[in-house]
């Protein structure tokens, strides 16, 4: 019901929306929740367990019951609180968890099983017979839980994430925030202020305090008004900070546009906030009272229904009745009144409560019932009397308040009970460089409240080192805090505490029964706290229920403790940018675009992305361009982009010394000009990379690193030089984007080269693993005479900027010699009959001894891994060394992650002597290879093994071979 | 063909506009990393203003005169912009060639500032981030050097390879700063 | 009390008054045969198999705090045996036969439930490792089919299959594999020991260890000195402090690992979904929360709780694989303190003092472990010699090189596994 | 978390990379002998409490730094450059 002339909502701009597809209208500045109020709208959801009918209970983020669901298609939004959901023209909510229809909610037949759903109820059935639960049990308990349902489509709206730095963080914008923030930003301090609700203001925006002699929502407007004409200052609402994190980093959700329908902005933005010193005035929650059917629709916080009526000018009853166990729900009482609603009795539990003219008051009096069961009709009253009925469409309770300091807690810090307000409050120092002040601090007058913002910024500004400015405390309603605790009504029937969950008062007793008498295995057993609202409407009336039935007191029982994040925050939002492409930087080399007009399929390593193979006229799969591929390697020329290996420019007097130490084998012997095969161990003896270094002068050395590792070898070199041998002196730094390299390969490599280079290679200058400068059509080149094919080979490099150019100059060349490129699928085939190894083999578990590099491990010096990879358990013969394999029984099929076995022995751990890395079709040999690793493995060439793939069902008798498949007295790239 | 043609990092991608940003590449100009070795930095810094006229700068900072600027760079690195290296440099550093190692883009328009604050995890406010200062940071994912140019101007640059994704989360992020208003 | 669902109905008829207690709160007596130190999941499972397989029931078990307040209570409950390395493969493929057993084991429903677990691949040489891993299942008994793109997509259609970066290749698929109810696990295995005897002592810290003449003869705690002929080390995540009350220095790291849990949902994810390539696996329990979590902060930490760059990699990785989660809302995060091992793999072993063993570095494998860990322990500390499941997780592997179980090939640094 | 890089100032704990305990700068002679070599590659003291651990600054200016921590609290107490921290 609307009520005339009151509230902030603009009622020259109505909305029309549906729920549930009925149409309704509001107003601008409505919530989802007012406006459904305004509209007669009380059943809105139903609960977790019992699909009991629910109504709205709060007017916040903390709201349990009512959940909706927003939108349709991949924009669907469950679980959307229709308590913060600002109103838009054509919003369409639907309400969840129910079937058929929220009216008619088939499942609402558990709340008559009840008694058999009790706490824990599932711990002790369902075992019967076993092959039930996932089949019967466990879908039937899955398809009645969950709350609202994802569209199950990719995500289709945009997200950000951004940083912001500041001096201050202010959190909550109320009358405490206010004026920690003015004061702060009038001292010249950068102050972020962040409100969760899309308007300024607190609690002033739904009391009728009047602050400085206004009402206090003006009085806020006109402070807001100072504070956004400054520029030390961003002003942030629709804001949430949903976390406290080490030094000062705060989590923040930003709602930028879900109160408008498609917007260009982004719908969320995440952001991490660095603040110096953080003030956190996030006010109080108003708690229920449990009582037997306290979760009536109708029945709400007496807060809420005073801010529905204040701010929103909606009354949510006729016949309003309060139920209060302190003096803050006078108020309502108040509130209502002088806006017309009539009352029909305010109920307090204490027998001292005050007298409110108009206003019929019972004192000493308890509500222990409520009927109505789609919405409230009537509650009973208990007074020594006895028990009388009271006709009431809307019960407004307040159990008190709980300050909100779950901001806190996000660091292990334990909030301390408070017997003033009955309640936790935080205790100074829980989040370092954090202050809490007004309401969350539990001090609940507006006069408190500004006085102690007021002060928090003197204290920051004094801790930031900036002189505070003048600051008036504006005068305001200074009235004590009078409770007396009420936790839950005796009596039969079921008293919720969490509500969304379905967790009373009697679940919790028959916990602490149970031996659950520690509140984190009662809040574990009973699920109280682990609904949407993860406990702001019940963790202290739980602990308290707790702390009755097992004779402690409260906090002898437990306290309070609330994890990131404060209020729910969508995996968009934290992950926004990483859908699609966005996990990581896409690499691209120089040829990339050269390779994909020809055709070739990309496949992404190491983040670049590289030419699976070349497609030639008439092909029809891959193995066809491969096996040609490689064949034009073995015979003619083929050029293939090597530039994603890592290169590493390392100089200095003791470059040689430092490659020693990191290398196993020798650098400091190297010739300038001459290039050496590397492998490099991890300090546990195991190998970490390898990969060839070329001297180019006499303190100048080039490494290459594979593509997989650059990183990790950068980060390694470091490591090595600044922690273990800082007293070298060399310097290194990362070339691998400066050069376009491209691998120049077969027997017609030196034909193409010398008709490409300014100056033919003069022969004896160049043999195999010599390096040089050269030019390339005047540009300044780098040649290296290498090989990962096993031909005689080249590695041609120029600066990146050429890179295009002289690819496609290369494949011009190469073409008219009868070659051509190749892809990453050629080069595996060319380095397998080779028997070069790559991180198929040294994939983090192998030894230079595994891979028949045992010798490489110098003798003379020491380096990285040397002492380690002596550990008797690495260089037993009895390890998976690496072999080659080659099918000779009728399967002529090997394949990679196939296991080994002796011939007669049954497939089976026990058995296992080894497995198989990597596999190709030999275009060379004209049969399959594979390299594996089998035990004692050098020792068995000749001999026969069973290799057996469970998984695709395939088993193959080979023969242990040599790695080395073809040429290998390496005459080929030698020559 | 007579001549390797050359193509700039960003070639084909830039520039783009979305609200009040530009964001386009930074002419080509020779880039040097610069590593002094041991007690040298002096020597390297005097070599420098003798040849180039500028010396090396402090920790996050730059110096530059006459379209020659020099960039601290890391620990122990220093970026050479906009002249070859003089041979005397070698004496105290290793001098390396980086010209086409960097893929740089200058970021301009009011507020630019927020755009990099979608991107970069430091605090690049004005009264602590001044023109001419400078710092390594990872934008997004990549490891990358930022430089205020200007009050709403940024120099970026990230290695070559990964120019498309720099440009993409840049132009998303000033589109999603733009469409704020 | 027996549990089943005929006592439902009647105490449910009965006004519910019959419940006792799932576990007494005795007092702890002078002296014990056995005292295992920790209240954990593998602590309350050793004391269990103590008395369910070795007839010791003179056993007390000791937690500082309150039982399963640990990484028991913190994980994201996944149970699978999917090893590759021998030593883990005999070991989860013993733990999950016990898994299938517990509920009738315990009289305790642990809600295990065998819904498979998917391990997704994205490249040729991913899929290689894939087929290495999925034989070695096989090998020891295990169940394992390889997946191709089609097979995935036929039962998790919601990926981004289209997706440039990580195309699906296909997935390792172990039916056997799936989740548990946590909690229940140690409540199950609490009740289990206490039926059968066991003391379970909460708020007992243990302050010191007694050794006379190389030999274990007690400890030393908040609520008194108790003798006891041995003592288990059983509390991972704190294993460094306990073993340092015996002048023990061990191979083990501390360390945070974050797991999340979003708002309940109607069932969207119907089995174990893991992405290695992101760090990132999900489920949904079966209150319809998604259960999902990541790598380790990668500092070492005794928080239990971590920061937002972790964070924020977890859920760019769940974006990048299944962007149809985008809207699903992050409830609640916890981190819990993880013993991580040189090897990404534990230790069961014998100390240098008689009578004191050891039981730790789970790294983040610990969940499924339960069963298996008390099992192997309860024989080792019974029997002292090692089960035959259990051979391998050697204390002095790392010295030797012998039997090193590096699952990830990263190496000796501790965070990496 | 935010880290105190001793060349760039503070930032955030996103540009480092984690190594482990400061241990790892005393690595043993070659002929230390095989239970010292074991002790530096896999034994830590691991407090919970103070600890000199060893981070990079890869996102930055490639620094290797000590961070004196507290490992209960995250408290960083201080940091200093790993060239000179041995």
């Amino acid at each position: 019901m609307r009520l005339a002339n009151r509230g902030m909502v603009d009622r020259n701009a109505p909305v029309t929306f549906t729920f549930d597809g009925v149409g309704h209208s509001g107003f601008e500045g409505d919530t989802l929740a007012s406006a459904l109020l305004a509209n007669g709208v009380r059943l809105v959801g139903r609960s977790f367990k019992y699909h009991r009918p629910r109504g709205i209970l709060t007017a916040g983020s903390e709201e349990p019951n009512a959940l909706v669901t927003l939108g349709s298609g991949a924009r669907q939004d469950p679980n959307v609180r229709a308590t913060q959901q600002e109103l838009y023209e054509g919003l369409a909510a639907q309400s969840q968890n129910r079937w058929p229809s929220l009216d008619w909610d088939l499942l609402a037949l558990n709340d008559l099983a009840a008694p058999f759903f009790g706490a824990g109820f599932y711990y002790k059935t369902f075992m019967w017979p076993k092959a039930f639960w996932e089949k019967l049990y466990e879908p039937a308990i899955r398809r009645a839980a969950g709350l609202g349902a994802l569209s199950g489509l990719n995500n289709a709206d945009t997200y950000e994430r951004a940083f912001a730095f500041c001096d201050l963080l202010v959190i909550g914008s109320g009358p405490a925030g206010l004026m920690a923030a003015l004061g702060a930003a009038r001292a010249g301090a950068d102050v972020i202020l962040a409100e969760e609700d899309f308007r300024m203001g607190g609690r002033l925006l739904a009391e009728t305090h009047e602050v400085d002699g206004k009402p206090g929502h003006l009085w806020a407007a006109g402070l807001l008004d100072e504070l956004a004409s400054m520029d030390n200052v961003r002003l942030m609402t629709r804001t949430t900070v949903t976390g406290a994190y080490d030094q000062g980093t705060y989590g923040a959700l930003e709602r930028v546009s879900h109160h408008v329908p498609r917007s260009r902005a982004p719908l969320e933005c995440f952001w991490r906030i660095v603040a110096k010193r953080a003030i956190l005035a996030a006010g109080a929650l108003e708690r229920p009272v449990a009582f037997r059917n306290n979760d009536r629709p109708g029945i709400m916080t007496a807060s809420a229904v005073r801010a529905y009526a204040n701010r929103w000018g909606v009354s949510p009853g006729k016949a309003v009745s309060v139920f209060t166990n302190n003096d803050d729900g006078y108020r309502t009482a108040r509130d209502l009144v002088a806006a017309g609603v009539h009352v029909a009795a305010l109920i307090d539990s204490r027998h001292d409560g005050p007298d409110l003219p108009g206003v019929h008051v019972i004192k000493g009096a308890q509500v222990c019932d409520a009927a109505g069961r789609k919405g409230l009709e009537s509650i009973t009253i208990r007074t020594h009397r006895g028990e009388e009925k009271l006709l009431t469409d809307c019960l407004a309770m307040s159990g008190g308040w709980n300050p909100t300091l779950h901001l806190t807690c996000h660091m292990n810090g334990r909030p301390a009970w408070r017997e003033d307000i009955q309640g936790f409050a935080p205790v100074p120092g829980m989040i370092p460089g954090l202050q809490a002040v007004g309401a969350c601090n539990g001090s609940f007058s507006t006069a408190a409240c500004l006085r102690e913002g007021a002060e928090a910024a003197e204290d920051a500004l004094e801790a930031l080192g900036f002189k505070p400015a003048a600051l008036e405390l504006p005068q305001a309603e200074d009235d004590p805090f009078r409770i007396a605790p009420l936790w839950s009504v005796e009596g039969k029937g079921r008293a919720w505490l969490d509500f969304q969950n379905d967790v009373t008062v009697k679940d919790v007793k028959q916990a602490a029964v149970e031996n659950f008498r520690s509140v984190e295995h009662m809040k574990r057993y009973t699920t109280q706290g682990m609904a949407t609202d993860q406990g702001k409407n019940s963790n202290v009336a739980a602990l308290a229920v707790l702390a009755d039935v097992t004779g402690r007191a409260i906090p002898e029982t437990g306290t309070t403790t609330f994890r990131p994040p404060f209020v729910p925050v969508s995996i968009a939002a934290m992950g926004a940018g990483a859908q699609g492409k966005g996990f990581a930087p896409q690499r691209f080399t120089t040829s990339h675009k050269a390779s994909i007009e020809r055709g070739a399929p990309m496949i992404e390593a190491g983040l670049w992305y590289r030419p699976s193979y070349f497609p030639a006229p008439g092909e029809s799969n891959w193995r066809q361009a491969c096996d040609r591929e490689v064949k034009m390697v073995r015979e003619t020329v083929g050029i293939c982009d090597v530039s994603t290996l890592g290169k590493i420019d390392i100089q200095g007097p003791d470059a040689a010394a430092f490659l020693d130490f990191v290398y196993t084998n020798t650098f400091s012997t190297l010739k300038v000009g001459r290039t050496r095969y590397g492998l490099m161990l991890r300090e546990d003896g195991f190998v970490m990379d390898d990969g060839t270094c070329a001297r180019l002068g006499e303190t100048h050395f080039l490494m290459t690193t594979t593509t997989a590792a650059a990183g990790e070898v950068m980060r390694h070199l470091e490591f090595v030089h600044q922690c273990l041998r800082p007293e070298l002196d060399v310097v290194f730094t990362s070339v691998t984007e400066q050069w376009a390299q491209f691998a120049v390969a077969g027997p017609k490599s030196r034909d193409l080269l010398d008709a490409l280079l300014d100056k033919p290679l003069n022969g004896p200058d160049w043999p195999f693993m010599a390096c040089g400068p050269v030019t390339v059509m005047g540009v300044k080149a780098r040649l290296f005479r290498i090989s990962f094919s096993g031909e005689h080979a080249y590695e041609l490099a120029v600066p990146a900027r050429y890179g295009d150019a002289l690819f496609r100059e290369l494949l011009a060349r190469a073409g008219a010699l009868g070659g051509g490129p190749y892809g990453m699928e050629a080069l595996n085939v060319l380095r397998i009959e080779k028997g070069f190894i790559t991180h198929s083999e040294i994939h983090g578990r192998t030894t230079a001894y595994d891979v028949g590099l045992g010798k490489m491990v110098s003798e003379k010096k020491d380096c990285i891994g040397k002492t380690m990879s002596e550990r008797d358990g690495l260089i037993d013969p009895m390890r998976e060394r690496l072999v080659g394999l080659k099918p000779v029984g009728a399967v002529k099929q090997v394949i990679a992650g196939a296991h080994l076995f002796e011939v007669d022995d049954a497939p089976v751990r026990e058995n296992d002597k080894g497995y198989v890395t990597s596999v190709c079709y030999s275009p060379t040999l004209g049969h399959m290879l594979a390299l594996a690793f089998l035990k004692n493995g050098p020792e068995r060439i000749g001999e026969r093994v069973k290799m057996v793939d469970h998984v695709r069902k395939i088993e193959a008798l080979c023969e242990v071979v040599h790695p080395i498949a073809f040429d290998p007295e390496g005459g080929r790239m030698r020559d | 063909m007579t001549e390797l043609l050359a193509k700039t990092a960003c070639d084909g991608l830039l520039s783009v506009t979305a609200g009040p940003f530009t964001l386009s590449e930074e002419p080509v100009a020779p880039l040097t990393s610069l590593m002094p070795y041991k007690g040298r930095d002096k020597a390297l810094s005097a070599a420098l203003e003798a040849a180039h006229g500028v010396k090396l700068p402090g920790v996050n900072r730059s110096t530059s005169k006459a379209g020659i600027s020099v960039l601290w760079f890391g620990r122990g690195q220093f970026l050479l912009v906009g002249a070859g290296p003089d041979g005397s440099l070698a004496e105290h550093a290793a001098v390396v060639d980086q010209s086409d190692a960097w893929a740089r883009v200058r970021l301009e328009g009011a507020g630019a500032d927020q755009v990099l604050a979608r991107l970069l995890p430091v605090d690049l406010r004005a009264a602590s981030f001044k023109r001419g200062h400078t710092l390594r940071s990872p934008l997004g994912h990549m490891m990358a050097s930022v430089t205020r140019t200007g009050v709403n101007a940024f120099s970026i640059a990230v290695f070559r390879s990964m120019a498309a994704t720099l440009v993409h989360d840049l132009k998303t992020a000033m589109e999603g700063v733009a469409a704020r208003g | 009390m027996r549990f089943s669902a005929l006592r439902i109905l009647k105490e449910g008829l009965t006004g519910n008054k019959g419940w006792t207690p799932h576990w007494r709160d005795p007092a702890p007596k002078p002296a014990y045969d056995v005292i295992v130190i920790g209240g954990g999941g593998h602590g309350l499972a050793t004391a269990f198999y103590l008395a369910a397989e070795h007839g010791l029931t003179n056993v007390a078990v000791l937690e500082k705090g309150y039982i399963g307040g640990g990484n028991v209570g913190r994980n994201t409950t996944i149970v699978r045996a999917n090893y590759n390395m021998p030593g883990n493969s005999e070991f989860y493929s013993h733990s999950l036969k016990l898994w299938e057993g517990l509920e009738e084991s315990l009289n305790y429903n642990v809600m295990h439930s065998q819904r498979g677990v998917i391990n997704l691949f994205h490249s040729d040489g991913q899929r290689d490792y894939a087929a290495r891993r999925a034989n070695s299942m096989i090998n020891q008994g295990d169940d394992a089919i390889l997946l191709d793109r089609e097979g995935v997509r036929r039962m998790v259609p919601y990926l981004d299959f289209e997706n440039v970066r990580f195309p699906v290749y296909g997935g390792l698929y172990h039916p056997r594999g799936g989740t548990a109810r946590h909690d229940a696990v140690a409540w199950g295995y609490a009740r289990g020991a206490d039926m059968r005897g066991v003391d379970i002592i909460q708020n007992c810290e243990v302050t010191g260890i007694d050794v006379e003449n190389g030999r274990v003869t007690g400890v030393q705690t908040t609520r008194g000195a108790i003798k006891a002929k041995k003592v288990g080390i059983v509390v991972a995540g704190r294993s460094g402090q306990v073993a340092a009350l015996a002048g023990m220095r061990l191979p083990i790291e501390s360390h945070v690992l974050q797991a999340f849990v979003t708002e309940g949902l109607k069932p969207c994810i119907d089995q174990v979904i893991t992405f290695g390539m992101g760090h990132f696996y999900i489920s949904q329990s079966d209150k319809g929360g998604l259960v999902f979590g990541g790598d380790l902060d990668m500092y070492a930490s005794y928080a239990a709780r971590g920061n937002l760059p972790l964070v924020e990699h977890v859920m760019e990785a769940g974006m990048t694989l299944m962007p149809m989660i985008g809207k699903a809302r992050v409830l609640r995060s916890w981190g819990g303190i993880m013993d991580m091992s040189p090897d990404g793999s534990p230790i069961i072993d014998k100390t240098h003092i008689d009578g004191l063993y050891l039981d730790c570095g789970w790294c983040y494998g610990g969940f499924k472990a339960v069963p298996g860990s008390g099992n192997c322990f309860a024989h080792l500390i019974a029997q002292d010699r090692p089960h035959p499941a259990a051979t391998r997780f050697r204390l002095d592997r790392f010295r030797t090189g012998v039997g090193l179980m590096d699952e990830e090939g990263t190496g000796s640094q501790h965070n990496l596994h | 978390m935010r880290l105190p890089c001793p060349i760039c100032g503070e930032r955030d704990r996103r540009e480092f990379y984690y190594r482990g305990a400061a241990l790892a700068l005393h690595r043993p002679d070659p002929d230390a002998g095989d239970e010292a070599w074991a002790d530096y590659v896999h034994l830590r003291d691991n407090p919970a409490g103070v600890t000199r651990d060893l981070w990079y600054h890869e996102g930055g200016c490639s620094a290797w730094i000590v961070v004196t921590r507290n490992t209960v609290t995250h408290e960083v107490l201080g940091a200093e450059l790993a060239e000179g921290a041995r």
